[in-house]
């Protein structure tokens, strides 16, 4: 186990260095000029001078090749570098961010969880049935609606007509934990509902698996109660895949929750990412993209370790 | 592939609308009317008119056009790289599978927003780079996929079988990996398409979708965005749009899974699993005092059963339950009549297909949803006297008999344990299902029962998951788990078949062993190896293609077959010196076609005009034997 | 015989690495361990032993689908280990493999006719006009009707399938063909069926055959000569006959013991061979068999004893090779 | 375990939830006691005090910081830390300081103000207005409040330099991003990209200002929720109200607008590619689009037409005579284009950004009405950072722009239509406008009212003839509030976004 976590990331170290170069050499393919945005800011005419000027104390005016060894150089001494925008600290905003988009993905997943399972068991035991073509038309139509509009209508509804909840927006807990937990509840709620989905349909996809198998019959062989069966033999085993899939979907959500964030105003990791591409903030870019491929890749490995936890038979020896 | 009708052609009209979009007589969709702007319905503008006036039908139809060209664009395309890099990964490994699926990989620890912003932005936002975007963004997915299908199938035997021919790497990669990977990858295609119109509007949202003028439901969706005070509904058409256009291909991807896997989804789910109103449940059967087997429909003779049988099967007929589909009614077993008295072994045997195994799982209730037991009775002696009518109990009446009174071996015990429960749970589970015991009690007595079995070290094998015992060692827990109630009827089903010749002689003996220490229990074997039925029985019954053709005393049987079919069977060992076997010609024949007459004429060497005509009747050659040939005397 | 034999294999050794801990030793682990074995033309040589003891790693290994870590296999006196690439993909016409699973042996998604026509097609055993006809008569070969070609797998049965693979195993006219437990996954009158077939085309067309199985009768009625392998390695080869009728090494006896007859009436007490196999990965030293043996002593635990020659013909790996005492041998 | 853990959390979340909704919306949107919640539009990317940073940093410059000039809620030009200013018979600039002090306590002295001047001129300035402060050849502080600037010639719009946004004073020897000023304003906490914490400056220089306690400035990108945070109650006071959303809060008397006409929409050209660079075929673009329709679609009727230069018709300098200078007009388009050459109309591309619907409306509007005149209009709607990359470098045929001028004076336009500046995005690419350059700089050097007016008419009539931009439309700007805000005035025109500076007066009524 040990050996194999070692190898996993060893193999990580490698794939979060290409992912950077990647995108260190992509970043620099697009147009826009960091300098010049930055002095254009309120679609005011910047000075060639002072775009120059800005150029040399940002350090673009360098070769690519040293630009790319400096940062790389900073990353390997833990310096992420600093904003090209404001001076800003890439680690320390992205320390700051980080645990709000977690926070949502978590929550998110949560309520997935809670949902998606029993709809997808529920689905899976009456298959074919009335209950089953209702949650399969509702998850259809949760994994269909894009979330600007499902969050323009939450806001519409509860925040402007109802309002119960606040119009989106962050508070931190320490400040205000009631508004912070309704804040966080619109993103996470609307990411939970695409997920709902995922699980729903997992669930009941494995379930239905699982109760083709012979183990659920030597179950009921044994005469043991149905909600035995049911959590002990079935929902338990099926349940395995499920996890894998939710690990996998919340790593992709790491860095996928632009719109949900863009729509409710949560200052979180994707939003930061795309307002850094937005002002061609290399440092940030990169700070940020190394750190999403850190937990993906991260991510993936807890989630092949919880399975094998999960599943005795899957050994981690490589 | 009834099921696709629906699905295909919705997607038919779809495509038909978009592709006919230009000659249809539609509005222009370009041309703008700002003084109408956010007009309602109206003759001319049947959906009403957008923020510069547009007509909206016409939008949303060319609409479609580019978000579903985009869609199934990349979707195809990825699903084409993908699937190679996933072949040649899968087929090749090594060297081969870091440069195509790893290095693929890459590309999801790429947030995707980030990836379509970079692309978009780097070759202008448009059609092209779109759909480009997209098929980077969906091409490990499909690696992934068809990857992990191509190491499923790389190592079935036809795939072997090409390597062995002397076919070109390549050419086996093309011809036999690729068909057999495709169920999975147009299950994904579907997903795929599905989700890149999910994602095409999601970036027009942000601005990096397509150029307008040229409509897409993205682009409309978020200029309704804007408007949503003013005009509401330009936000809900192209959003019903998109959810149904999606629906669609959810439907259809659901539906082809059904159809390329049709194990995957079995027909009503789990109906023993719902709980029903008590009130629904049918009376339970006790039968006191009367003889249920004089009750006998069918004509014939008596059943060979008496006052002092532990279990009197009668008249057993199991037939497919399949609300007007195929095949409904169709019987698999039909008029089973056998007995077991306590202590004795009964052996059931007969080839796959001759209902032997149904037999069983009948008994216990067990059998699969979509087959029910639509005639006959199985009295059942309780420990309390009570005589019960087994086929007529409703679940919960046979849960409290299985794994207590009656209980079950399992032909396959790796996939009959669960492989995620540690072995004593397993066991200590049945203990505490019918006893009130303590888990620590239960545990002991786990413990005790796998010494009793024969498992060595019992106390650490009972914290071990079945994957890590032998087979040997699982099939001795399995019976673990069966004798742990101390049952009056052991049901077992094929316990050896899959075993080693040394593991099998040891599975055997135990069974001996606890029949010795269990003398009142009635054991039914159910085998198709008839050497085992030699060693093990007391009695044997032949089953063929549904049907008990032959019943009797073990010895009596080998010794002198009173039926075509079992003296086949015996001859068809390759036992003794015979220089060629008897081998039995044609196969059994499927459960709908069953011949008029007797079952096994057409494949009978004696068979004669009369014995295509009608059901043979049972005989009895001598009284505790029974035949169902009308020719017994002749050929036998 | 003065002749060379048409496959030999020499020392074959089949191991895969295995490692313990992060920095634990590499250890091997033997699938198959030093087997020397040879098969004449025409000769039908029977394989048989439990589940992992190595019976089809020879099986492949023989065919040359996977390769040896030691050993060399030749092939009518030519060295498998150096061909490769087309060279070897020719010589694949004159070795062929039958499969045990015939669901899975099978492509389900392509017409059995083409499946057959595969190998002609390959190698240019006929010309492309006569491939039809060709197919035609391997069909009617193995016993089928002639309409099959056109028809998909799942459309026959076990046996069916099992009679299709063999046609596909001879279109390409082999010398040699390896059977593996080849009716082991069939009904009883359906194995008889292909017990037959094989037995009538060896017997027609002079194939040799490795004719790998567990169940002691079917490898007695089908082989001229027995090989039985435990933990890796050969541990008694002999004239099929003398072999089952006169077992000389104690698993061959424990082996028959353990095997249900259908003529030898229920069994009382007879002597069953306690314990498992065991593990490759950690084998007893000296012979192999020692844990679970009868006779064994403490000299057993020695030296891996040697396959030596205990009669013309037959050799036994035993430093107690002999008959049984007991008269229980059966059958 | 794991599905245990998961319902357990499930329902202290939902518990949670449902107290929430039990405690009712009073307690989650109670204003708070003379903080104001300011809706911001941007979270300023720095705080540079002298760059562009843009208009929401704009705003929160003239909440912390001060320069010596400003303009009053009327759009005139007054004092903030210069109490008067006035040109010495040298034609140098003279100040004088009034007794102000920094938020660090000490006094705003002359020397401060020379340091200022001197460090956003020098060579690696990023400032703003570094062009401009390089022509002031000389600071002198006679004294500790006077401050005289020496320029090379007379310049008549330098007080006006000290009103911009982007040329607040800052302390000497402070780094140019201090957030240390002498505004109304103190910054006591950011949350970068979330929000900004303000509290009133016990010290300034303005006794009883300000009158807010406090100013809690939040961060709203998306503009519809912006609003609809405003409707929900969540804060007093937003920016950049939506167009489609103005008429909603005009109607909803819980909540009021004030808007202006300012910011404005214009073509620009690549003068360096035909056949743009022929002046007949950029006026026959102006003639060939119906403006109302641009302000119909894409400002929801919110603005005017502007088929001229964009001089308000408020301002001293407007023309009514040129007013209609390009008007509407499709047979005009057609005939100068057929003068030009271009009788079948031609193939070109229209830059704009998909970034901001209101510049892909506009340029979706103007590019069904080019179509009409037989230009062939593709659009490139890149994201706003290559639009500007692509406008700088003159990646484009036409372009569609908008932005608001420096100020109120015609002087402000200089950005947008004086040729002889180096190329930017705001102003057509390589187009060389001799005369426009020449009046412009005239009117610079001329303190005479009079003169100034005919001077900019003048350039007005030569700019209509050769047609360096083509004036869409005006647009409204609009602040939407709570109506017991007081006190907060949109500034006129082209000041709209010096609009913070009346947050000084601003009260929670």
């Amino acid at each position: 186990m040990l050996r194999y976590v070692a190898y996993r990331s060893i193999v990580a170290i490698f794939l979060v260095w290409v992912v950077v170069t990647l995108v260190f050499l992509l970043l620099h393919l697009v147009p826009g000029d960091p300098a010049e945005l930055l002095l254009s800011q309120g679609a005011t005419a910047a000075d060639p001078q002072a775009v120059a000027n800005l150029r040399e104390r940002l350090g673009l005016n360098d070769p690519l090749w040293l630009q790319y060894a400096h940062h790389i150089g900073g990353i390997l001494t833990g310096d992420l570098g600093t904003s090209f925008r404001d001076g800003a600290s890439v680690a320390g905003q992205i320390v700051q961010r980080l645990p709000r988009t977690l926070e949502v993905i978590i929550t998110a997943a949560l309520i997935a969880v809670a949902a998606g399972v029993p709809a997808g068991t529920l689905a899976a035991i009456r298959a074919g049935g009335w209950v089953d073509n209702v949650i399969s038309f509702l998850s259809s139509l949760a994994l269909s609606t894009p979330v600007f509009v499902v969050g323009s209508v939450v806001i519409l509804v509860f925040a402007q007509e109802l309002r119960i909840v606040p119009a989106g927006g962050y508070v931190a807990f320490a400040v205000d934990p009631l508004r912070h937990l309704m804040l966080l509840l619109l993103p996470a709620g609307t990411v939970a509902l695409a997920l709902w989905a995922v699980i729903a349909r997992m669930s009941r996809a494995s379930v239905l698996d699982v109760l083709e198998r012979d183990h659920v019959r030597t179950a009921r062989a044994k005469g043991l109660s149905r909600r035995r069966i049911l959590t002990r033999h079935v929902v338990r085993n099926a349940m395995i895949p499920v996890l894998t899939v939710l690990g996998l979907e919340m790593g992709t959500l790491i860095g996928g929750t632009v719109l949900v964030e863009f729509v409710f105003n949560w200052p979180g990791l994707s939003g930061y990412l795309v307002s850094a591409v937005d002002a061609r903030d290399y440092p940030e870019v990169v700070g940020i993209v190394m750190v999403i491929s850190i937990l993906f890749v991260f991510l993936n490995l807890v989630v092949d370790v919880v399975y094998a936890v999960l599943d005795p038979r899957i050994s981690l020896a490589r | 592939m009834r099921k696709l009708v629906l699905p295909v052609s919705i997607i038919a009209v779809i495509l038909a609308l978009v592709l006919l979009a230009p000659v249809l007589p539609l509005a222009d969709v370009r041309a703008m009317d700002i003084p109408h702007r956010f007009a309602g319905p109206s003759m001319q503008h049947w959906l009403g008119q957008d923020e510069f006036g547009r007509d909206v039908l016409t939008r949303l139809i060319f609409g479609a056009r580019a978000s579903l060209s985009i869609a199934i664009g990349s979707a195809l395309a990825a699903a084409v790289i993908g699937a190679a890099l996933g072949l040649l990964g899968g087929y090749f490994r090594g060297l081969v599978e870091i440069l195509t699926v790893r290095a693929a990989e890459v590309i999801l620890c790429l947030p995707p927003l980030l990836l379509a912003l970079l692309v978009v932005t780097i070759l202008g936002a448009g059609f092209w780079p779109l759909i480009l975007a997209l098929t980077i963004l969906y091409t490990p997915n499909y690696a992934r996929i068809v990857y992990a299908a191509t190491l499923q199938v790389r190592g079935l035997d036809y795939v072997t079988a090409q390597r062995a021919l002397g076919t070109h790497p390549l050419k086996i990669v093309l011809r036999t990996l690729l068909p057999n990977v495709l169920p999975p990858l147009l299950v994904q295609i579907s997903l795929v398409i599905a989700s890149a119109i999910v994602i095409e509007s999601g970036l027009s949202f942000l601005g990096l979708g397509v150029v307008p003028p040229t409509p897409s439901w993205g682009l409309m969706i978020r200029a309704a965005r804007g408007a949503m005070e003013q005009a509401p509904m330009l936000l809900v058409w192209p959003s019903l749009a998109l959810a149904g256009t999606i629906l669609t291909f959810n439907l259809l991807c659901d539906r082809l899974q059904s159809v390329l896997d049709p194990r995957a989804v079995p027909a009503g789910g789990a109906i023993w699993l719902r709980r029903r109103k008590p009130a629904a449940s049918p009376p339970r059967a006790v039968l006191a005092g009367e003889d249920p087997v004089n009750r006998r429909a069918v004509a014939g003779t008596p059943p060979a059963a008496g006052p002092g049988d532990l279990l009197a099967i009668d008249g057993l007929t199991i037939a497919l339950r399949r609300a007007g589909g195929i095949g409904s009614g169709m019987e698999l077993v039909r008029d089973v009549a056998i007995s077991v008295r306590p202590g004795e072994t009964l052996a059931i045997v007969g080839e796959s297909g001759s209902g032997k195994t149904l037999t069983s799982l009948a008994l216990t209730g067990l059998l699969p949803d979509v087959l029910e037991v639509t005639a006959g009775s199985a009295v059942y002696v309780a420990r309390d006297g009570r005589r019960l009518d087994l086929l007529a109990e409703d679940e919960d009446g046979h849960r409290r008999l299985r794994g207590d009174e009656i209980s079950m071996v399992f032909q396959d015990a790796n996939a009959a344990l669960n492989p995620v429960q540690r072995i004593g749970e397993q066991l200590s589970e049945v203990i505490r299902a019918h006893r009130p015991a303590g888990a620590a009690e239960a545990g002991r007595e786990a413990v005790d029962l796998l010494r009793r079995v024969g498992i060595p070290d019992p106390d650490r094998r009972a914290r071990a998951y079945p994957h890590e015992l032998s087979g040997g060692q699982r099939q001795r827990a399995m019976i673990a788990i069966a004798v742990a109630n101390r049952p009056k009827l052991l049901l077992a089903d094929e316990p050896t078949t899959a075993l080693d010749p040394t593991i099998q002689a040891q599975i055997l003996a135990l069974l001996s062993d606890l029949r010795r220490d269990s003398p009142e229990m009635g054991v039914v074997f159910v085998t198709h190896n008839l050497a085992v039925v030699a060693e093990i029985a007391d009695r044997v019954a032949v089953m063929y293609a549904g049907e008990l053709v032959e019943e009797g005393p073990v010895a009596e049987i080998f010794a002198r077959p009173r039926h075509p079919y079992t003296a086949a069977l015996i001859g068809s060992v390759p036992e003794g010196g015979a220089e060629r076997l008897v081998a039995i010609p044609g196969t059994v024949p499927p459960p709908g076609k069953m011949p008029p007459g007797c079952r096994f004429a057409p494949r009978c060497d004696h068979a004669e005009k009369v014995c295509r005509q009608a059901s043979p009747p049972e005989f009895r050659p001598q009284p505790d034997r029974r035949t169902r040939c009308l020719r017994f005397e002749e050929v036998t | 015989m003065t002749l060379t034999p048409l496959v030999e294999a020499e020392g074959l050794s089949r191991n895969f690495p295995l490692r313990s801990g992060f920095f634990g030793a590499h250890r091997d682990v033997f699938a198959v361990r030093d087997v020397s074995l040879s098969v004449d033309k025409g000769e039908a040589v029977g394989v048989v032993g439990e589940s992992g003891c190595g019976k089809s790693t020879l099986g492949r290994m023989m065919l040359g689908l996977e390769r040896p870590t030691a050993g060399a296999i030749r092939f009518d006196g030519r060295d498998l280990s150096g061909v490769s690439g087309s060279k070897r993909r020719a010589l694949a016409r004159r070795m062929q493999m039958v499969f045990q699973d015939p669901f899975g042996s099978l492509d389900p998604r392509r017409s059995v006719g083409a499946q057959i026509a595969d190998g002609l097609r390959v190698h240019r055993i006929v010309p492309g006009s006569k491939i039809d006809a060709e197919v035609a008569r391997l069909i009617d070969l193995v016993g089928l009707q002639r309409n099959a070609a056109g028809r998909r797998p799942h459309e026959f049965s076990g046996g069916q399938r099992q009679r299709i693979a063999v046609a596909r195993a001879l279109a390409t006219r082999p010398d040699f063909i390896v059977a593996d437990e080849p009716v082991s996954a069939l009904d009883v009158s359906i194995q008889a069926q292909v017990v037959n077939l094989l037995a009538d085309l060896r017997r027609d067309l002079g194939l040799a055959m490795l004719f790998i199985a567990h169940d002691l009768h079917v490898v007695r009625h089908l082989s001229t000569r027995a090989v039985v392998m435990y933990l890796g390695r050969i541990v008694e080869e002999g004239p099929a006959d003398r072999v089952f009728g006169a077992p000389a090494h104690p698993y061959t006896r424990a082996l028959m013991a353990a095997t249900p007859s259908i003529s030898a009436g229920r069994a009382k007490d007879r002597d069953v061979l306690s314990g498992e196999m065991p593990s490759p990965a950690d084998p007893p030293s000296g012979c192999s068999f020692r844990t679970r043996c009868p006779l064994a002593s403490a000299e057993c635990a020695a030296a891996v004893p040697e396959l030596a020659p205990y009669e013309p013909g037959w050799k036994v790996r035993c430093i107690k090779a002999g008959p049984s005492d007991e008269a229980g041998a059966r059958p | 375990m794991t599905m245990r853990l998961t319902r357990r959390t499930f329902l202290a979340t939902s518990a949670a939830a449902g107290s929430l909704t039990f405690l009712g919306p009073r307690s989650l949107h109670a204003a708070t006691n003379g903080t104001l919640r300011f809706g911001l539009s941007a979270y300023p990317p720095s705080f540079d005090a002298w760059a562009s940073s843009g208009t929401a940093a704009g705003t929160v410059k003239l909440l912390i910081h001060r320069g010596l000039m400003s303009f009053a809620p009327d759009g005139s030009l007054r004092g903030e830390l210069a109490e008067s200013w006035e040109v010495d018979d040298q034609g140098a600039w003279v100040f004088k300081l009034r007794d102000a002090t920094w938020q660090d306590g000490s006094p705003v002295t002359a020397e401060d103000i020379a340091w200022n001047v001197a460090e956003a001129s020098k060579p690696d300035s990023t400032a703003f207005l570094r062009g401009q402060l390089q022509t002031i050849t000389k600071v002198e502080t006679p004294d500790d409040t006077t401050v005289r600037m020496i320029t090379e010639e007379p310049s008549a719009v330098l007080p006006g330099w000290f009103a911009h946004y982007n040329m607040p004073m800052i302390k000497k020897g402070e780094a140019v991003d201090t957030t240390m000023g002498a505004g109304p304003f103190k910054l006591d906490a950011t949350d970068r990209g979330v929000s900004l914490t303000f509290s009133a400056f016990d010290g300034y220089y303005k006794k009883g200002l300000p009158k807010l306690a406090g100013v809690k400035a939040t961060v709203y990108a998306d503009e519809n929720l912006r609003v609809a945070a405003l409707q929900a109650g969540d804060i007093d006071l937003i920016e950049y109200v939506p167009w489609q959303a103005m008429e909603q809060i005009e109607q909803n008397d819980q909540l009021k607008l004030d808007a202006v006409d300012g910011p404005f929409m214009y073509l620009t050209f690549n003068g360096k590619r035909a056949p743009f660079d022929d002046p007949k075929v950029r006026r026959a673009v102006a003639h060939a689009i119906k403006r109302e329709d641009i302000v119909a679609a894409a400002f929801y009727g919110r603005g005017g037409t502007l088929a001229h230069l964009p001089i308000a018709d408020g301002s001293a300098f407007y023309n009514p005579d040129l007013a209609d200078g390009w008007a509407y007009d499709p047979d005009k388009a057609k005939q100068l284009l057929a003068e030009a050459g271009h009788p079948d109309g031609f193939d070109c591309t229209m830059l704009s950004t998909a970034q901001y619907g209101m510049h892909q409306s506009t340029a979706e509007v103007c590019q069904a009405y080019l179509s009409m005149v037989g230009i062939n209009v593709k659009l490139d709607l890149p994201e706003w950072s290559t639009r500007v990359q692509k406008g700088n470098q003159g990646d484009y045929d036409l372009a569609v722009m908008g932005t608001t001028a420096a100020n109120n004076d015609p002087d402000g336009l200089s950005d947008i239509i004086d040729g002889s500046l180096p190329a930017s995005f705001v102003r057509s690419y390589g187009l060389e406008t001799p005369e426009i350059s020449g009046y412009l700089k005239k009117g610079r050097t001329t303190f005479d009212e009079q003169k100034r007016k005919e001077i900019y008419a003048e350039m007005e009539k030569v700019a209509i003839e050769t047609t360096p931009i083509v004036g869409l439309c005006w647009r409204s700007q609009g602040y939407g509030m709570k109506p017991n805000v007081t006190g907060f005035t949109n500034m006129p025109g082209q000041l709209t976004f010096y609009s913070g500076v009346t947050l000084e007066e601003t009260a929670l009524g």
